[in-house]
């Protein structure tokens, strides 16, 4: 991978943001200051698609939704306030984790439903195609989301218009308690894609430029209006599905421990490392940096206001 | 004033909106003809049989810049779309602090008469009603409908345009040249003074003639058409509940948590209206059965003229007397 | 008596059920842990997260001679599956002439409170009371969920049981031993003469505060908990409000077309209650938005015991002279 | 293909039976004595699973579902009562064409919504597993059918849960007026099972043998509990997607004559009389008999009553 060292450290950067924020988030929320759930990625931070993607692209997210947020660019400080339930959030504390959105950057949004955004974000992929203007649509989804009927019937119609769309689905392993293995007939997601005479593509999830690369030639497929590709990155979440307290977990020590030593974070701070690209003390500081950026993030979150009351009853129509 | 049948007025409300801007476009998994001739496949389009998916393609389009039309054509065929417009049309809006708008309108075939059966016949237009975030209307004539559709294909929301089955072929006179209806105002069909019936869609045509019957007997029948369910004008129909002092509510669905639920409590809940009201309200509703095929089953469990008018009777009941008062 | 937790009693009604009878068996994207370990991953299945076609398949076993429950979770998460719901499971049993029997329980958590915003918290119940072929209900105390649950699991009918989220970790007392609650039936849980609140769910509770606080002011107000919500028990609504001549309905869903509307109309069209209604009927709900996450919006959108006392005080004003009567 | 003889006069029978049933259906459709829609399947009769079936062995059917009815082994009067909206109809005439079911032989009904039986069968496969007897369960569905989510959901279940299904995509290459070619990226539905670990069969739609053969491969291993199999049939119907008069056709005069030339039933004829399994004959006699059911069929209809208005109100609910 021939990146340059400086975007690698951005990927670097970005990763770790991810995780900063979500421990951060993880933290908070079992302090009370964000309510509901949230659903982290720790250990899934590798999404190396957003970094093969311009302005103007476009993606969606699911119920684990601050990682692709963070990737495509967005404000940490609206994400946190969001999180926070105050004013200041992406979507003026309505929203909460799992819907956080950036139309502005092309982020169409977490979502809570499973599979829900496959076919929101296939509805850009087709506003991208009628404007001509080489524009591409990602839909991030899950293992479990890959056996919902929008997965096939968004693939086969992205296939046969020819839409420039990369779904990508994040095989964790599991959907909430339930492994893959008990609910998928076959072990690779991707091979349904010769179904619908689309690539169909594995990656190592855990792998930021591998991932990158398998975007870049699916967004350079789509940009040339051939169509589609699934992705298929094995990945795995280090914590629980959600991080409410009492949820069952069957998953063995031994094997989140294997995955832990995957960890997609030191596997890049590794690389850059023997490329002579990364000193330890670039490396704390940019923990430091990150850290701090977080740290704003919460500060802004806890002085913003929270909604009034009444705001409930705005931005129920579009005028 | 032109005739034009109901199904026509529809088909010519988009074709004119079509013309006049190109980000909209249509899809259906089997679009008329007309359109299809007119606009060609990339604006017009026969889609795979995946209600599900293009209903949320339809929101996503919307969210970049698009004005799409998705006709479900029959409302059952609707329900494999419902997380799409429950979970994500009805809420994106609002769920994501208003950042985008969502012009999408959604068309439906509602109604019986075509003896098509429970799985192609009904009228769940109040499972809609209820989500918050989603506006819906349910004309009554060709006029209303092209006025409505294209109020609706301009407005930068989720709308559902419900349009019945039954009227699919009737004519109408429909005005030339451009023209809308807003959204929320409920036309009076026909003034009167003993009782007000709200209806809508084929059983406002079945008010009209039974007000026409009951005439004959001196009673005056108001027929109230609200034409949009949502938002639905209150004021209008209570109004003519103040006026009239009785309610009979006449709708195609059956009863219970529907269309006539809602006006009922709208009426009774208003204590200006509550103070007029003289007689129990009155629901004229399908039976509380999925829809059968055969004929004479289907026409029993529908409401028409007649149960309206025995509606009406029994709203009066006893209460002629008022009359002078 | 025992107490258990409203969560608990469901799972224990279900595991008693399951051990009387082989041919019932469980699916759930993530079933309840002690059901898995009791009764096998054959009877208790983990399932893809394919709720549409889980719907159709506890259908299909129910009509080859076996007792599924499907367990949606979510309410929101059932719109996925509302083909099968509307088209199949309401009306197969009707369509095909009642030639086989389809007995499925469906499960459903409905209501806000939980702080997981618009998607995952609704009220929709009155969206299924609208479709004609299907029962319903909606406890409010662990005793009452554990009797309806058992009753439906035996039913022959597609039964479902929506489950309050704000109760499924508050206790009350559950009878020991097997017993059922017949569908269709209210409960009076606490008996008055000013007013009627007919209040479901949670709402029961903050019902029964707020007749508690009004009642230091001298104010006597009934609390009716219909509890299933089809059938309907119209007789015990209408008794209340002949008594009381007043009524207040509280819903943690939204006004529009929802059970609010439904249980005004059942009152305002009966002439004998009609007859003894003394003030407006009032409709105590949700405000009309999708539910909101953050506490201060989410709070605000729901009613509670206060909006109720406001409500009962608005049906009491300038009358409470009648109670003279 | 080595059938005794009489089995295959039994299906060429069969075949001509349902045309005959349709011919007729058809006819008194348009002379008003049939109500709403008919959906004919003239030119697809060559419905050769259900002669390698099993009594207690389960189907379910489309809006298409007359044929489906007779080859398991409907009640012609019944079914013709039930078009005639009859109280002796299979539904009490409260279905008609598009929800003829027969419980009892194991037809668990025509249905309305495209692709909405599909679950439910495989719900009938389930408890065909759980019951361990050994019986199997057969979803008929369409082209159309093919692309909409619950054929993928159901496929993913039953190839993981093996279920005892045969899955038979009866694809005209037309839903409604439509063709599969606008709407699948692949010209094959069967390539589609590939992803889901299953065997994807195509076969020639026309040929009753060859659907028999395939189906009965499909059968044995689903009663030998090794999963589901996805059977494609490649055929074509002769007339308008419905009955009702006025609706559009794209097809060309020039296709359906191709195929009308592929007639199954006068295919399996010739192969009888080249046999010498079929005389002239016979093929008279057996045209006969066939006319003569159907006119049985129809004489029963119309000396049936009309339900009772009041019968609307029941069958609500089981008791
Ligand atoms: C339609 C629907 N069913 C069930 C749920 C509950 N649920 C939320 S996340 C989840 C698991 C999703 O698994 P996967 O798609 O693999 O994503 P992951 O959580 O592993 O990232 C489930 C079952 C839901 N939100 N929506
Ligand atoms: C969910 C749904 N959408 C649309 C329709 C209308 N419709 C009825 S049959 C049909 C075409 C079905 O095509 P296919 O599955 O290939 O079956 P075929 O008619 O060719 O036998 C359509 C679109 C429907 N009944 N249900
Ligand atoms: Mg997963
Ligand atoms: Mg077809």
């Amino acid at each position: 991978m021939n990146l340059p060292p400086d975007k690698q450290r951005e990927m670097l950067r970005q990763m770790l943001t991810i995780r900063c924020f979500e421990e951060r988030a993880s933290a908070d929320y079992h302090a009370g200051k964000i309510y509901g759930v949230v659903h982290c990625y720790i250990g899934e931070e590798a999404v190396g698609v957003c970094s093969a993607l311009e302005q103007g692209d476009q993606i969606i997210s699911t119920h684990r939704g601050h990682g692709h947020c963070i990737a495509k660019g967005a404000d940490l400080k609206r994400m946190m306030a969001e999180l926070y339930g105050r004013q200041t959030g992406y979507c003026k504390g309505k929203g909460g984790s799992m819907h956080i959105a950036d139309f502005g950057i092309g982020m169409l949004g977490a979502n809570g439903i499973v599979a829900g955004g496959i076919s929101i974000v296939t509805g850009a992929g087709l506003a991208a195609q009628m404007d001509g203007k080489g524009r591409v649509a990602v839909s991030f989804f899950g293992d479990g989301a890959s056996n919902a009927g929008p997965f096939h019937e968004c693939l086969n119609i992205a296939a046969t218009w020819k839409l420039p769309m990369l779904y990508i689905c994040e095989n964790n392993m599991y959907a909430a308690q339930t492994s893959a293995a008990e609910t998928h007939a076959m072990p690779d997601v991707a091979g349904r894609a010769a179904g619908y005479g689309i690539p169909g593509v594995v990656v190592d999830g855990n792998d930021i430029f591998a991932i990158h690369q398998a975007a870049a030639r699916a967004i350079a497929r789509a940009r040339a209006g051939e169509g589609p590709t699934l992705i298929e990155c094995k990945t795995f979440r280090w914590r629980a599905h959600t991080e409410r307290i009492g949820q069952p977990d069957f998953r063995t020590e031994e094997e989140i421990e294997t995955w832990k030593r995957r960890d997609p974070i030191a596997r890049l701070r590794g690389q850059l490392e023997a490329q002579g690209a990364l000193t330890d003390a670039d490396w704390q500081a940019m923990n430091k940096e990150v850290s701090a950026t977080i740290g704003d993030a919460v500060a802004f979150a806890e002085a913003s206001p929270f909604p009034a009351p009444e705001q409930a009853l705005e931005d129920m129509y579009a005028a | 004033m032109r005739e034009l049948t109901y199904a026509q007025a529809g088909v010519e409300a988009v074709a004119e909106e079509m013309r006049n801007d190109q980000r909209i476009f249509y899809m259906s998994t089997d679009p008329a003809v007309s359109l299809m001739k007119e606009f060609g496949n990339k604006r017009v389009r026969a889609t795979p049989i995946a209600e599900g998916a293009l209903t949320g393609i339809a929101i996503g389009a919307a969210g970049s810049g698009y004005r799409p039309i998705m006709d479900w054509r029959q409302v059952t065929f609707s329900f494999v779309a419902m997380d799409q417009i429950v979970n994500q049309a009805a809420k994106i809006h609002y769920m994501f602090g208003g950042q985008r708008t969502f012009p999408v309108l959604y068309r439906a075939n509602v109604g019986g008469g075509t003896r098509l059966a429970a799985q192609h016949c009904q009228c769940p237009y109040s499972m809609f009603m209820n989500l918050s975030g989603l506006k819906m209307f349910l004309p009554s004539t060709p006029g209303d409908l092209k006025g409505l559709l294209k109020t609706a294909i301009r407005d930068n929301n989720p709308v559902i345009s419900f349009e019945s089955n039954r009227l699919l072929t009737t004519k109408g006179p429909v005005p030339d040249g451009d023209y809308a209806i807003p959204l929320g105002v409920a036309d009076i069909k026909r003034t009167g003074s003993d009782v007000t019936v709200v209806a809508v869609a084929w059983l406002v045509h079945e008010a009209l003639a039974a007000a026409e019957e009951l005439a004959k007997d001196g009673i005056s029948v108001e027929v109230v058409d609200p034409r949009t369910l949502v938002p639905l004008d209150h004021a209008a129909i209570r109004a003519s509940v103040q006026k009239t002092g009785r309610l009979v509510v006449a709708d195609e669905a059956g009863p219970t948590a529907g269309f006539s639920a809602e006006v009922a409590a709208v009426v009774t809940e208003d204590p200006a209206t509550f103070a007029r009201l003289k007689a129990p309200v009155k629901r004229v509703c399908a039976l509380n059965v999925p829809i059968p095929y055969s004929p004479v089953l289907e026409d029993h469990v529908f409401p028409d003229r007649k149960r309206i008018i025995a509606g009406v009777r029994e709203v009066l009941q006893g209460r002629l007397s008022d009359k002078a008062v």
